[in-house]
C-alpha cells in the first residue's frame, strides 16, 4: 500500500523517512520537493506522525529515518525515560518563541490578581510556559525546575493565578474564555496569531530559552549517517530558509547552532 | 349511515392478501360476518384457512386489503387514533400465542389493561386478582410468565382479555393447551359472562366440543372464504360442505359406528322386510316419541344398533342406528311422516350416508 | 518498596484523587443527559421505524440521519465544533463542566442506535397485545418497550457507559482533566510509566465496576422474567 | 447392571424441583416411568400438572433434581456429552411451543436436524420435502415460520422431529393447534411410523380422542405425580381416581346421558320390575350379543335408551343406558352371567353411577 | 467559487485521494479481522456464560475481565502499550498497516461485547430444540446462534463499523495517514477549516453508506423471516 511506511532496510537506499507533525510537516514537504534536495543528492519522504512519543520511538527503532518536530528539552526527556532506544541529535533547526496572549489584557502588568492562564498538557510545553511566565515576572519557580517542572513547582504566585491545563493546540480556540493563554508558535501561527506583533510577551533566544530550540533527532545508531547529516545543512539553505520566512512571517527564528551549544 | 346497530360487529367485503415471497396469498377472500350483541359465535376450518387473521380484523390489528370493519356502529377504519384506541378497549382479544410480557408478573400482566383506567392501584389489583382466582392461578399472581406451564399462560391471557370488563371477546384457541376440565370452567366462564353482561364472543376453536357447548352460531372457513354459516345446531346436523361435515363427524361417533355396523352386518343380505336407517333429530324430538310412532302408527318393528344424545347450544340432538321391519309402503310413509317433526332418516342399505362420501 | 515501583504517583495522590472525581463527574455527569437524549432518541427511531407504532418514513429519515451525521465526527473535531453550544450552555468552552457538552453529543447518538437495536428485540406480539388493549403510543413506549426491552436497554448501556470513560480520556484537550488526561498527558507524555499504570488501574476499576454493577442489575431485572 | 432393555424409556425416582420466588415448587415428584418399545404412551393431566417438564427429562432438556434416566439402555445423566448427543439424535421431540427458526424456512426446519448426517444436499431436501408433503405443507417449503399459522408452524415442528428417524418421539400436544381433520391425518402418520418402523411415542395431550385413538398407554398426571396409569383401554373405561374420571367423561357422552335421561325419567317412578341400567362392555361384548343373552336366556325385555360405540386403542367399548323389564332373581342372575365377559353393568336406580360422583 | 469556499481543498485534491484509501483500508482492514476475533469471543462469552451451552464459570469470567480490561483503555495508551505486538506483526510501529493492530484491539472487545448481546437476544427454545436434536455446541453455534442472531449481530457491526471509522481518526498519532488525520492535524489544527468540512463530509458520506447497505442487508436478512 502506498501509505506503508518505510522499514528499517529502506535507510540502505537513498530515500529517507522524515516524521513530522504540524508546521514542520508542511516545511518538510516544501524542502522535499525543493531543488536544493534535489542538488544534493537527498530523496525525502515525509510522513506525518502526530504523537510525539509514537515518532520518537517509531525513530528510534529506525521505521522513521529522521524527525523534525522536538525541541532540544523533549528530545533530552525522551533520552532519559527511553534509554533501551536512544535518539540521537542531528543538528538544529529553528527557535519558534513561546508567547503570553491575551484578548482581555494588553500588557502581562495588566493581569489582574486571580486571573486564569492556560498552560499546555504536555509537560515539555507546560514547563517552557512557566518558565516564560518566570521570566514575565509573574510567578517564580523551583531553583531545580527542569524541562520537565509542572505547576507544583511554582515557588511564589504573587497574583494567585490559576492554571487551567489543555490540549496545546485548543490554545486560540480558548482565548476568550482565559484571561491568558500560552501558546507555543506553531500553534499560534496556525491560528492566525502572529507571535511577534500580536503577543503581550515572548521568547527570545538566549541561554533561558536554549532548550526550546528545535532539533533533527534520529536512531542513536544512525548518529553519523552522512545523509542524515546532510538534512540540518540542507534545512538552512538559503532558498529554503526565505520560503520559511515568508510562510511563517519570520517567527521561526532560524537557529543554527552546533550541538556543543546546548552543553554551555 | 344508519347502521344496523344490533350487529356489534359487521365485517364487509373483508380481503386480506399476504405477499408471500413474490405470490399474493388471499388469506382473507371477500368475508362478509354480521355478529349480534350477545352472540357467541364460533370459527372453525382447516389450520391455515385464515380464521386467526380474520378476527384480527375485528380490531384492526390486522389492516385489511379491502373492506369496511364496523364495531359497534364505528367504521374502525375511518377513526381517528384516539377513537380506534377507545373502541379497542371495548375488545378484548386472546391472542394464540398468548403474548404475554415477561416483564411483568402475571397480575402485572392481567392488571396491565387496567394501567390507564381511573381506578386505585389496590382497586386494580383486586380486581386482577379476582380474574386470577377465576382461572384458578391465584397462587401464581407473583410468578414470571416464563415460569408457567402452557395451559397457565394462556389462562393469564385469558384472565387479562377480561379484565377491563370488553364488550366483545375475540378468543384465537384459547383453550387449545387446556385440559378437558381447565377447558370446560373456562367455557363456563365465558358463557356466565354472555349470559350475564351479555359479552359478545367470537370464538375460533378446533374443538367441536367447545362449539357445540357455547357457540350458538358458527361459520366454517376455508382457503379465506367463509363456506358456510349459520346457527350451531343447523350447521350440526345438517352439514352442507364436505368439509363441514369431516369436521362435524369428528365429534359425533356415527361415522364411526356406521364404519363398524356395516363391517359386521351386510346390508346386502338383510331380508327384504328390513332396512339399516339412520336418524337424526332435533330438539323435541325424542327417541322415545320416534320408536313410539314407528311401531304404533305404522306397526313397524325395530331394533338399535347406536344410539346417542348430543347437546348444542344447549339443544339436544339425536342420532340412531337401527334396524327397522316392517312392510315397505307403510315403513316409506312413516319415514316421510317423521321429517315434519325435525326428524331426519337415511336408508343406509347400500346407499352410504352423507359423512362417509370421503 | 512503593517508593521505588511507583516513585512519581506517590508524589501526586492529590492529583489522583481528584482526577477520579473527575472522570466519574464526566462520566456520570455526561451519562445521565445522554441516557435521557440516547432514549428518546432511540425510542423515536424505533417507533416511527418501517412498522413501528408510529410509521412514520420521513421523521424516521430525518432522525437517522441525524444520529449518522452526529456519529461521523471524530470527537476531536467535535470538541471545537461544539464549543460555541458549550459556551453558551455552560459559560466556558474548558474545563471538566465544559467537557460534558462534547461528552453527551459525542455518545448520545452511540446511545440511541444501542437503544433503537435493543427495543427491536420487544416480541412484536407483545406489542400487539397492548395494541388490542387499546394503549396509546406514550403508553406502550413506558409500560411495554422501555419495560420489557429494559434488560437488553440495561446491557447496552453499560456497553455504552464504558465506551463514555473511553472517551473522557480524550477530553483532556479541553482542559478536561480525570484519569485519562493524567495517564495520557502527564504519565505517557512525560514518560512517567508508572503514573500510566496507575491511572489505567484506576479505569480498570472503574470500568469492572461498571460491569459488574451493571450485570448484577441486569441478573435481577432477568431473574424474575 | 442389566436393565431391561424391552423399556425404551425407564425413568426412575425422577423429581424435579423448580425454586418460584423462594419456595420450591415439585413440578415432578418421584415418578418412576416405564414405557417400552413400539408403545405408544399418553400423558394426560391438568394444565400445569407436570406433564412437559416430565417429557423434557426423557431427553434431558430438563436435568431432573434427583432419578435416572434411562433411554435404550443407557443411563444418560451419565453420558459424555458426545454420547448425549447421539442419544439424543434418536429421540425426536416435538414442542409445546414449536421452537421453529425463524432464520430457516420451512424446508429448511425439517431439514436442520439432517445437516450433521452423511448424506448429499440433495438427498436431504427430498425426505424433507416428503416429510413436509406428508404433513400437507409442500407449498410452504420456501415460506419463513413467521408467515405460517399456529397450525402451520405445529405442522413444520412435528416434520422436523421426525427427520432424523427417531426411535422415540416425544410430542408435547402436538396436534393441539389443529383441526380435527388435519389432526387426524397427523394421528395416522404418526400411527403408522409406530407400526412400521415400530417408533415409541411419549404424547401429551389434552385431547381425549387423542388418547384413545392411537394410544396403548396412558398415565395420568396430578401435581407432580402420575395418579393413574394402564392400557387406554382400563383406564378409560375403568378409571380409579376422580380426575381420570373426569377426564374420560369429557370424551365419552355417558354423563351427560344419564343426567338428561335421569332428568325426564323419574327413576323412582319406574314399575318395581324395571330398572334403568347402565351398561358399559369392551371388546367382543357386542351390544348384539348383551341384549340376546338378556331376552333369550333371562326372558328380560329392554328399552335402550342411549347407546354408544366408542373405539378405544383399536378395541371397541360400548356404553348403554336401557330400561330392564323382568323378574328380579333372573334380572340379578343375569347382570352377573354379563361380568366375565366384559360387560359391566350398573343399576341407576337412585345410585348414581361412577361417573356421577361429582 | 470553489475556489473561495474550499481554497486549501483544492490544494490538496490528492491528499484526499489517499486519505479516503487509508481511512477506507484501515476501517475495513481492521473490521475484518476484529470481526473474526470479536465473534470469536462474543460466542464465547455466551456460551459459557451461566445458562449458556457450554457453561464455564471459570473461562467465562476470565474472557469477561479480558474484554473489560481491554476495554478499559484509553485509545492513545493502547497505541503505545501495543506496539511492541505491531512492532512484532507488522513490522513497523508507525504507518497505515502498523495502526491496523492497534485499531483491531481496539474495537473487537467492543464488538464482542455487542456479539454477545445480540446472542442473547436467540430465543432460548431454539436452542433448545437444537440441542434435542442432538446438535453439539459447534453445531449450535454456527447454525442457531450466528444464523438466528444474524440480523441482530449486523445491526451491532454497523454500530460497530461506524465506531470504528471514529478510532480510525485518532489513528494519525502513529502516522497513519485518513481523513481523520486529514480532518484533525491538518484540517482542524491548522484552522483551514474548508479542509476539516471537506474530510468531514468524506467521512460522513462513508457513514451513511455503511449505515445504508448495512440497513440494507439487515432487511434482506430480516425480510425473510
Ligand atoms: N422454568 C420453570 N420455572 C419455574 N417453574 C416452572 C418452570 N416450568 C414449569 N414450572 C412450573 O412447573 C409446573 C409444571 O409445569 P409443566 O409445564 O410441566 O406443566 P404441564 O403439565 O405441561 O401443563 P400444561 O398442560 O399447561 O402445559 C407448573 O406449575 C409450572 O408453573
Ligand atoms: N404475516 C403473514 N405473512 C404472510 N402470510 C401469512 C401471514 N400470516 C398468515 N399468513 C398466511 O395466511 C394464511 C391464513 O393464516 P391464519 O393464521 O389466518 O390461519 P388460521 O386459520 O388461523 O390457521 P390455524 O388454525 O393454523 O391457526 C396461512 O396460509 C398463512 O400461511
Ligand atoms: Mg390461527
Ligand atoms: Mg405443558
Amino acid at each position: 500500500h502506498a501509505a506503508t511506511s518505510h522499514s528499517a532496510s529502506a535507510t540502505k537506499t537513498s530515500t529517507i523517512t522524515v516524521g513530522s507533525q504540524g508546521s514542520d510537516y508542511d516545511i518538510w514537504q516544501h524542502i522535499a520537493k525543493s531543488k536544493d534536495a534535489k542538488n544534493m543528492g537527498l530523496k525525502i519522504k515525509v510522513k506525518q506522525i502526530t504523537d510525539g512519543v509514537q515518532l520518537n520511538k517509531a525513530t528510534a527503532q529506525g521505521n522513521v529515518d529522521v524527525n523534525a518536530f522536538q525541541s532540544w528539552s523533549y528530545y533530552l526527556a525522551y533520552n532519559k525515560e527511553n534509554k533501551s532506544s536512544k535518539l540521537a541529535a542531528l543538528g538544529t533547526t529553528y527557535l519558534e518563541p513561546m508567547g503570553i496572549y491575551s484578548k482581555k489584557y494588553k500588557s502581562v502588568k495588566d493581569i489582574p490578581d486571580g486571573a486564569t492562564i492556560a498552560i499546555a498538557n504536555n509537560p515539555s510545553q507546560a514547563a517552557r510556559g512557566l518558565i516564560l511566565l518566570q521570566k514575565a515576572g509573574l510567578i517564580t519557580l523551583d531553583k531545580n525546575f527542569g524541562y520537565l517542572g509542572t505547576v507544583s513547582d511554582i515557588k511564589s504566585n504573587p497574583k494567585h493565578l490559576k492554571f487551567k491545563e489543555i490540549d496545546d493546540t485548543t490554545g486560540p480556540r480558548v482565548i476568550n474564555n482565559v484571561d491568558a493563554v500560552l501558546i507555543s508558535n506553531t500553534v499560534a501561527l496556525e491560528g492566525h496569531l502572529h507571535v511577534l506583533t500580536d503577543s503581550i510577551f515572548h521568547e527570545k533566544v538566549d541561554q533561558s530559552t536554549k532548550d526550546n530550540i528545535n532539533i533533527l533527532a534520529t536512531a542513536a545508531k544512525n548518529k553519523n549517517n552522512k545523509s542524515y547529516k546532510k538534512l540540518v545543512k540542507l534545512y538552512h539553505k538559503k532558498d529554503i530558509q526565505k520560503y520559511i520566512k515568508q510562510k511563517y512571517y519570520g517567527t521561526k527564528i532560524e537557529v543554527s547552532k552546533p550541538l556543543s551549544y546546548f552543553n554551555n | 349511515m344508519a347502521e344496523d346497530i344490533s350487529n356489534v360487529i359487521d365485517l364487509q367485503d373483508i380481503r386480506v392478501t399476504f405477499k408471500n415471497s413474490g405470490k399474493d396469498l388471499k388469506a382473507v377472500d371477500d368475508v362478509n360476518l354480521k355478529i349480534k350483541k350477545g352472540d357467541i359465535y364460533g370459527i372453525i376450518g382447516y389450520s391455515g384457512a385464515g380464521k386467526s387473521t380474520l378476527v384480527r380484523v375485528i380490531n384492526l390489528l390486522q389492516q385489511p386489503s379491502e373492506g369496511k370493519v364496523i364495531v359497534n356502529g364505528q367504521d374502525l377504519r375511518e377513526l381517528k387514533p384516539v377513537k380506534l384506541r377507545e373502541a379497542r378497549q371495548k375488545i378484548g382479544m386472546i391472542f394464540q400465542h398468548f403474548n404475554l410480557m415477561k416483564s411483568r408478573t402475571v397480575l402485572g400482566n392481567v392488571e396491565y389493561p387496567l394501567l390507564g383506567k381511573k381506578i386505585s392501584k389496590q382497586e386494580r389489583q383486586e380486581k386482577a386478582l379476582t380474574l386470577l382466582k377465576r382461572v384458578g392461578l391465584e397462587e401464581y399472581a407473583n410468578t414470571y410468565p416464563q415460569r408457567l406451564s402452557g395451559g397457565q399462560k394462556q389462562r393469564v391471557a385469558i384472565a387479562r382479555a377480561l379484565a377491563t370488563e370488553p364488550e366483545v371477546l375475540i378468543s384465537d384457541e384459547a383453550t387449545s393447551a387446556l385440559d378437558p376440565k381447565t377447558t370446560k370452567a373456562i367455557l363456563e366462564l365465558l358463557k356466565k359472562l354472555n349470559d350475564e353482561l351479555g359479552l359478545t364472543i367470537v370464538l375460533i376453536t378446533h374443538e367441536m366440543q367447545v362449539i357445540k357447548s357455547i357457540c350458538h352460531n358458527v361459520a366454517v372457513m376455508d382457503e379465506g372464504r367463509i363456506i358456510e354459516r349459520g346457527t350451531v345446531a343447523k350447521v350440526f346436523t345438517d352439514p352442507q360442505e364436505k368439509l363441514t361435515t369431516d369436521f362435524v363427524e369428528t365429534s359425533t361417533n356415527v361415522k364411526a359406528a356406521i364404519d363398524r355396523i356395516t363391517a359386521t352386518i351386510n346390508v346386502e343380505d338383510l331380508p327384504d322386510n328390513q332396512e339399516l336407517v339412520y336418524f337424526n333429530f332435533i330438539g323435541n324430538a325424542t327417541k322415545q316419541s320416534i320408536l313410539s310412532e314407528l311401531s304404533q302408527t305404522y306397526h313397524v318393528a325395530e331394533n338399535i344398533l347406536f344410539a346417542n344424545i348430543d347437546q348444542i347450544d344447549g339443544e339436544n340432538v339425536g342420532y340412531m342406528i337401527a334396524i327397522i321391519e316392517g312392510e315397505l309402503v307403510p315403513f316409506n310413509k312413516a319415514l316421510e311422516d317423521l321429517r315434519p317433526h325435525g326428524v331426519k332418516t337415511q336408508i343406509l342399505s347400500g346407499v352410504p350416508v352423507k359423512g362417509d362420501e370421503a | 518498596m512503593l517508593q521505588k515501583l511507583i516513585p512519581n504517583v506517590l508524589q501526586m495522590k492529590g492529583e489522583f484523587v481528584q482526577a477520579t472525581w473527575e472522570t466519574l463527574y464526566m462520566t456520570f455527569g455526561s451519562a445521565i443527559i445522554a441516557a435521557v437524549l440516547g432514549l428518546l432518541l432511540g425510542v423515536c427511531l424505533v417507533i416511527t421505524q418501517p412498522g413501528g407504532i408510529l410509521e412514520d418514513g420521513l421523521t424516521y429519515s430525518v432522525l437517522d440521519k441525524i444520529t449518522n451525521l452526529l456519529r461521523s465526527i471524530p470527537f476531536i473535531i467535535l470538541l471545537a465544533v461544539i464549543s460555541p453550544l458549550t459556551q453558551f450552555l455552560i459559560g466556558t468552552t474548558v474545563g471538566t463542566t465544559a467537557s460534558l457538552v462534547p461528552l453527551i453529543v459525542g455518545i448520545f447518538p452511540f446511545y440511541a442506535r444501542q437503544v433503537q437495536n435493543a427495543l427491536l428485540d420487544v416480541d412484536h406480539g407483545v406489542i400487539e397485545a397492548a395494541q388490542s388493549m387499546g394503549s396509546s403510543p406514550t403508553e406502550i413506549i413506558f409500560r411495554v418497550y422501555l419495560r420489557e426491552g429494559l434488560a437488553d436497554i440495561l446491557r447496552v448501556s453499560i456497553v455504552t457507559v464504558i465506551s463514555l470513560i473511553g472517551l473522557t480520556t480524550m477530553a483532556g484537550a479541553i482542559g478536561s482533566g480525570g484519569l485519562g488526561d493524567v495517564a495520557i498527558s502527564i504519565g505517557y507524555a512525560r514518560f512517567e510509566n508508572d503514573v500510566t499504570f496507575v491511572a489505567m488501574i484506576i479505569i480498570l476499576i472503574l470500568v469492572f465496576a461498571v460491569q459488574i454493577i451493571g450485570d448484577l442489575i441486569v441478573k435481577a431485572v432477568e431473574h424474575n422474567e
